[in-house]
């Protein structure tokens, strides 16, 4: 008898999600006893409303996200983190003349939005730029789900993801050398992203608790493989894309700088992580993500306990 | 609307049925054909005039200089075109329609077919909740005054908004798969049919109505043997226009179910990747699929009004 | 012609209020034993629904014609409330409408800015050029039998383009601010808008033509005091459809890349932010500015085709 | 005017009465106010007779068919047909009524239109196929049933609409103005064939026309009533025999009682 | 048949010609293959005549008023208006059309359709108003200027569009079935009008009806037709006197023109 779960990703089947996928099509789910649903997601679907509406289990989120859902009343409890580090940055093409955060000021950045703005706005107001435009301020961009606005010049600077969006500005014909990238790792303003999450009061139930731990576990192996077997990897994302859209060169490159981000966690939380993550979005001067700190009750080891004790 | 039967003094000549019809067909046809030419004229003409700015681009960030037809040999042909040239649609088109399987999830009729399912679910779903509401409308006059305006009000919130709300609401009561895109679709599809059954179910005059009271004719003696036939062909014009909004629903309801698979995935997958090509296929595929739907209902109209002898 | 409904309005209300009010009470037994929640609810919905059938029956009025919809919609607004109340909807699947409301009026500014940037600039500014420039071409191409029939096929097949797949084009190739979101607009009125016009232009009576004929009238003279008024009716028609297309086209294109206001843009970042209660005050904004572009269309049309059967009395 | 008072009610004919009016009143309530369509109609219609109703437009011939045929209710005033309230005559099916225009189904053939009356009152497959059959013999429109109405000219749809009226067996025959879209030619043959019809079934016939030589040419009776408020100014007992043919318009008889509905008509105009 | 044969093309009248016709044919294709609307049509039209054309339903009535109009071409034959060709006719406003049914423009006051014609051949504004005034009057319209054609009786828009034909000096009126759809009594109203208008005016009237007395009543000649394909079967000289009180109607001489007429008729339907 298998336990039935259902995970809802973030955003469409990709290398993103290379360990959950491994971990279903190699049995590892199977082999937990788990008979796991995955429910890729897309910029139409925001997985705490999912969740909230009871679509999913589980589900897989960026912490500001997570955490300002929380402030509005869906207590969301982070169970595990493989990513450790962030894979956020904002592009720009040389040509523009952006050297540095000092040169933003006028200029045009392209942000995505749907609950994914927070680490851009908290950013911003560690530099003390308004973003409602004007001399002294960015003109924001709702980005759309493409790097165009930054082939077509509508923006100077658009947001990417290491493993996604930068390469496709590459392949699209632009030269590394002619970009310039600002890692939010590398600016001190880098939150958690692609943690797990659950609904708090689902906690109390010993059962579901169980069948999280044993979730976690063979999600764990499955991204262990994933950054072993990149290929192997790449070529089951690939299975699992129903849009036959995704091309396997830019999968493998995906897995590969996947690794990249989830090297340094087996899965549990860091609470320092966590609380830098906190810092950085309280700080936002006059218009923070969120306006208190959650505390630990964000947060569990119970589940990673459980998956590897 | 009132065409005269014939112009006077265009006649068939000897030339009979057959010359007849054939006309018939060039003469809708080959208007046809000239704007469609004119079209892809113009087409390629804008290809080469707003892809040429990506070409000057890249010519001058690797410090080359471009010559004109270097310009339009490269415009024609590049990867992610600001607007793909038609034989670069065409290829991409043949690829993804006849080259693939169709059970392969790189077929574009895998993928219309995808979402054709959901449409005619939809329909389905619009069609009868658009007539039972029609039916309700014109038998009772409290439903007559309330329904009509939020009926109204109703199309105009934009579905691709509140799309996702409908998603997760269903799926908290655990319906999903086909039937949350299906309720999308018919969300757009009854409206359509709500109004032209209503005109098509008040079209007897009062004469007709009046002959079956001197028969003594119940009310459902009125609404099947007088209602009902006389709304066919208000039916089947609002039919026409329900299947094209529900093929869009189906479209929108692909999004926000996770765009795994349907016309509307591929036009979104399309989207994140800038894949261009991809788009315009899926477009033309999309309104291949509205036309022929339309088509067929047309055809039924037509077998259905001759069987009913509606139409000379 | 509505007129054959009053039997029925009439059945309830004389000794037929007494079944009904009969039938409503055993309803709502079997409610009481399914479900105590449902209670409520159905009290709610067959006491507005007597009541509207009540004031149906009466003689139409202004009044009653106002009423009647009124108290529909205020029933549902009052279920939704219940709904949620009752069974303890989460605010983030579905706010309570005093929910909406509060956010509704406490952003009165925000909401505003959006309705000026989706609404104005981008669906008026759109409908405008749309629809003038498929008024054009139409009675450009009213001279040419040939035209018409290539265009019209042509033009329905593009109309049949669905606008998740062009509005990202349009973004593209328009720039992020209201102009693509106008060329959007423009796109999707524009054919039916045509198709509309064309019909109009030819759909005069052939007795009228032959009069205009026996005065020797030139083409321009017959188009202005002939096809043109004629026409009138089909062109509002399809004003009237455009109105709710192009609210729809302005909102759903911001879902492809916009400046950071807007109602489609707030939307969806609400969403994501399950901020729902403004996604609904932003979708009551939107649907009371479609109904009232609808309504001042329609009242338009009231004062050109004054003349035309539908619109007398 | 005048003529109304010289002619008093006395019908010379000894049959029962199937259609009486006493001071039949009708007020239309409209946006515009009121509109008087019947005024104190006093009418005794005997078994068997052929009564034609003539007046200029919109003087109540058409609203006091509709009342005889409970389509309308009167405002006050008292008719009976067949002994009956209206609304009870027509549940036992007391009428059949041809309306102004031959009002076929499209979506019926010919056939089943004529059967349409049958299948709503509940007459077996086989007795509504023998009846239709009948029925259309007697219109000459044999060979027909499975044609559409709009492949039969507007005459033979008229006949066919007359057939519909005649399928069950209803004593009365109301029509209303049933050949105003027609030529004069098929008219005069239809009128012809018509007067046959009546001979033969004995029906009693209640006719609104414009025409004052079909009224005369019809009628036992002709009803002559001036415009609003409808009311009746002249009731004329035709003299002509009840065998007519056609050339007996030519007749001196026949162009004094035309003469006098005529004048009739004129009387009720200066009224105005 | 017979009769046309007797009645020889000679016409009594010394008046110049205004319509000539010879050997006119006019066929229409159609999608079920040709119909053959007028046939060898021959006749001569003396100015100031009033020409009634008479003849059962789709006998080319109308189409031969077109083909005098210009509005259709005659596939072969002659036809001359005012000695000229018709299109060039139309084109120097030689004739008033009356349709029929009043066509009037609902968007436009009576006013302002009387005026339409006025406004398209480029009549200043005071004229235009002037002509529209006396216009109206003629026709017992005066005081409905402003009022929508929906807003009169159908009488009173089949009288505002006859204004509109007279409304410019067009030495010939073409009228197809003006009265058809008007009941008896507005209709000898209307004749009566018509007739004292063609007196006072002396136009030359091309009328076509259905109605046997009213194309007596209104003509110095009838043409009578027979069915497709439309030919001439009879050409009548009234004897009546110019001056037609309404009761000539009762005179032998009037009940033989319309004997004659209605035989002529006959003839042409027993040919089909
Ligand atoms: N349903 C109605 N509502 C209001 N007024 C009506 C209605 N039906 C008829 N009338 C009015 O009643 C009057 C008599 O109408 P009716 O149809 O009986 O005239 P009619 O003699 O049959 O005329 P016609 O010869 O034109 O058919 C008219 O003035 C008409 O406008
Ligand atoms: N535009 C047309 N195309 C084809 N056939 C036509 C056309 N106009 C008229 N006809 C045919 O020509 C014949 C003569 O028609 P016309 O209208 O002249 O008859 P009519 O004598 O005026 O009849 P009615 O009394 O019914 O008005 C008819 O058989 C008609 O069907
Ligand atoms: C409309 C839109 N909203 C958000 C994101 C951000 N996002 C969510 S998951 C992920 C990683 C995939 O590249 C990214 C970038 C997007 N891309 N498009
Ligand atoms: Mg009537
Ligand atoms: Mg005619």
């Amino acid at each position: 008898q298998e336990d039935e779960l259902t995970l809802q990703l973030k955003w469409v089947t990709q290398g993103q999600f290379a360990g959950y996928y491994v971990a279903k099509e190699k049995g590892f789910y199977e082999d937990a006893g788990l008979d796991v649903t995955i429910k890729p997601g897309g910029p139409d679907i925001a997985p705490t409303q999912v969740i909230a509406g009871g679509g999913a289990d589980v589900v897989v989120e960026w912490m500001p996200a997570a955490l300002a859902a929380r402030e509005r009343g869906l207590p969301l409890v982070n169970i595990a983190q493989p990513f450790k580090k962030s894979g956020m940055m904002l592009t720009c093409l040389k040509e523009t003349g952006v050297e540095g955060p000092e040169d933003f000021p006028g200029r045009t950045l392209g942000v995505w939005f749907f609950g994914n703005e927070y680490p851009f706005l908290s950013w911003m107001s560690h530099l003390e730029i308004p973003t409602e435009g004007g001399e002294e301020g960015v003109e924001v961009l709702k980005q759309g789900f493409n790097v165009d606005p930054l082939l077509q010049k509508q923006a100077d600077c658009i947001s990417t993801m290491t493993y996604n969006e930068y390469w496709q500005v590459i392949d699209a014909g632009i030269p590394e050398d002619q970009l310039i990238t600002f890692k939010y790792e590398d600016q001190g303003v880098a939150t958690l992203e692609d943690g797990l999450y659950v609904l708090e009061e689902r906690l109390e139930d010993p059962e579901f608790k169980d069948a999280l731990a044993r979730f976690v576990a063979a999600s764990m192996r499955g991204w262990e493989y994933a950054a072993e077997n990149p290929d192997e990897a790449a070529d089951i994302v690939l299975e699992y894309d129903e849009t036959g859209a995704q091309t396997e060169k830019h999968q493998q490159r995906m897995v590969r700088e996947i690794s990249k981000l989830t090297e340094g966690s087996n899965g549990t939380l860091d609470p320092a992580d966590f609380q830098r993550t906190v810092d950085t979005l309280l700080a936002g001067g006059s218009d923070p993500v969120i306006t208190e700190d959650p505390g630990d009750a964000a947060w569990t080891h119970e589940i990673t306990d459980m998956a590897f004790e | 609307m009132n065409i005269p039967l014939a112009a006077p003094g265009a006649g068939a000549g000897r030339s009979g049925r057959v010359g007849l019809w054939l006309r018939g067909v060039a003469d809708k046809a080959l208007p046809v054909l000239a704007v469609v030419a004119a079209i892809f004229v113009i087409w390629y003409a804008a290809a080469v005039w707003m892809n040429s700015q990506w070409t000057l681009d890249q010519a001058a960030r690797a410090g080359q200089e471009v010559t004109f037809s270097e310009i339009v040999a490269d415009t024609l042909t590049q990867d992610r075109p600001k607007l793909p040239a038609p034989h670069q649609v065409a290829v991409e088109l043949y690829d993804t329609v006849i080259d693939k399987e169709i059970t392969s999830r790189r077929s574009l009729v895998f993928h219309a077919w995808i979402t054709l399912s959901a449409t005619l679910l939809g329909f389905g779903f619009g069609t009868v909740l658009g007539i039972l509401l029609a039916v309700g409308i014109v038998h009772n006059r409290a439903m007559d005054m309330s329904v009509m305006p939020w009926a109204i009000a109703s199309q105009t919130i934009p579905i691709l908004a509140i799309a996702p709300m409908i998603i997760v609401v269903l799926n908290s009561v655990g319906v999903q798969g086909l039937v949350p895109k299906a309720i999308i679709s018919a969300y757009l599809s009854f409206f359509p049919v709500v109004v032209g059954m209503v005109s098509g179910l008040r079209s007897p005059q009062g004469m007709q109505m009046d002959l079956l009271r001197t028969y003594n004719a119940s009310t459902a003696e009125v609404f099947w043997k007088l209602r009902l036939p006389a709304s066919m062909p208000y039916l089947f014009a609002s039919l026409k226009v329900g299947i094209a909004a529900s093929l869009v629903g189906a479209i929108v309801g692909e999004l926000p179910t996770g765009a795994v698979r349907g016309l509307g995935a591929r036009l979104l997958s399309g989207s994140y990747y800038g894949q261009t090509v991809q788009i315009w296929s899926a477009l033309i595929m999309a309104a291949v699929c509205a036309a022929l739907l339309v088509g067929i209902v047309g055809a039924v109209q037509k077998i259905v009004l001759k069987r009913m002898g509606m139409s000379a | 012609m509505t007129d054959q409904a009053v039997p029925f309005a009439k059945g309830w209300l004389g000794p037929g209020s007494v079944k009904f009010f009969g039938a409503l009470a055993v309803v709502l037994v079997v409610a009481l034993v399914l479900s105590p929640g449902l209670l409520p609810l159905l009290a709610v919905w067959g006491f507005s629904w007597w009541l509207n059938a009540r004031i149906a029956a009466l003689p139409k009025s202004r009044a009653t014609k106002l009423a009647v919809p009124v108290i529909f919609g205020l029933t549902i607004l009052v279920l939704w409330q219940l709904v949620v109340r009752i069974y303890d909807v989460p605010g983030v699947i579905l706010p309570a409408p005093t929910d909406i409301w509060a956010r509704l009026t406490a952003e009165v500014p925000t909401l505003w800015e959006d309705f000026v940037q989706t609404f104005v600039k981008g669906a008026l500014s759109g409908y405008v050029m749309g629809c003038a420039a498929a008024f054009v071409t139409a009675v450009l191409i009213d001279r040419s039998p040939f035209l018409q029939k290539g265009l019209l096929p042509v033009g329905n097949f593009i109309a049949a383009l669905p606008i998740i797949g062009t509005a990202p084009i349009l973004v593209m190739w328009f720039g992020f601010d209201w102009e693509s979101k106008a060329a959007v607009v423009v796109v999707m009125v524009f054919f039916p808008m045509l198709v509309n016009t064309v019909a109009g232009l030819s759909a005069t009576e052939s007795m009228q033509r032959d009069l205009m004929k026996t005065y020797a009238a030139s083409y321009w003279q017959t188009l202005f005091r002939l096809r043109l008024p004629a026409a009138m009716p089909f062109v509002f028609n399809g004003l009237k459809i455009c109105t709710t297309l192009a609210l729809i086209g302005a909102i759903v294109a911001e879902f492809f890349g916009s400046p950071i206001k807007g109602m489609g843009f707030r939307i969806s970042t609400e969403v994501g932010r399950l901020g729902l209660d403004m996604v609904w005050a932003e979708i009551t904004v939107a649907a009371l500015a479609g109904s009232a572009f609808y309504g001042a269309v329609a009242v338009a049309e009231r004062a050109v085709t004054f003349w035309h059967p539908s619109q007398r009395k | 005017m005048a003529l109304a008072q010289e002619k008093p009610q006395v019908s010379l004919a000894p049959q029962p009465s199937v259609v009486t009016a006493n001071g039949l009143d009708l007020t239309f309530q409209t946006a515009d106010g009121p509109v008087h369509a019947l005024k104190g109609v006093d009418l005794d219609i005997g078994k068997g007779e052929f009564v034609s109703f003539i007046g200029p437009s919109g003087c109540g011939k058409t609203t006091f068919l509709r009342v005889v045929a409970a389509l309308e209710e009167p405002t006050s005033g008292e008719i009976t047909v067949n002994g009956m309230s209206p609304e009870e005559a027509r549940k036992a099916r007391a009428y059949g009524y041809v309306f102004q225009a031959a009002g076929l189904y499209p979506w019926r053939t010919i056939g089943k239109n004529v059967k349409l009356p049958l299948e709503i009152m509940g007459y077996s497959r086989d007795e509504q196929e023998r009846r239709m059959r009948s029925v259309l013999e007697l219109v000459d429109l044999k060979g027909f049933e499975k044609k559409y109405p709009w492949q039969l000219s507007g005459g033979m749809q008229q006949r066919a609409s007359i057939a519909r009226a005649l399928a069950f067996d209803a004593d009365i025959l109301l029509m209303d103005e049933p050949f105003g879209a027609l030529d004069e030619i098929v008219r005069d043959h239809l009128n012809e064939q018509l007067l046959q019809l009546w001979a033969r079934t004995e029906k009693t016939c209640l006719f609104v026309t414009h025409s004052i030589p079909e009224a005369v040419y019809l009628s036992t009776k002709i009803v002559v009533m001036s415009p609003r408020p409808g009311r009746i100014t002249d009731v004329i007992d035709s003299p002509l025999p009840r065998e007519r043919p056609l050339d007996i318009r030519d007749s001196q008889a026949f162009i004094d009682v035309a003469h006098r509905v005529r004048e009739g008509l004129r009387a009720g105009m200066d009224d105005v």
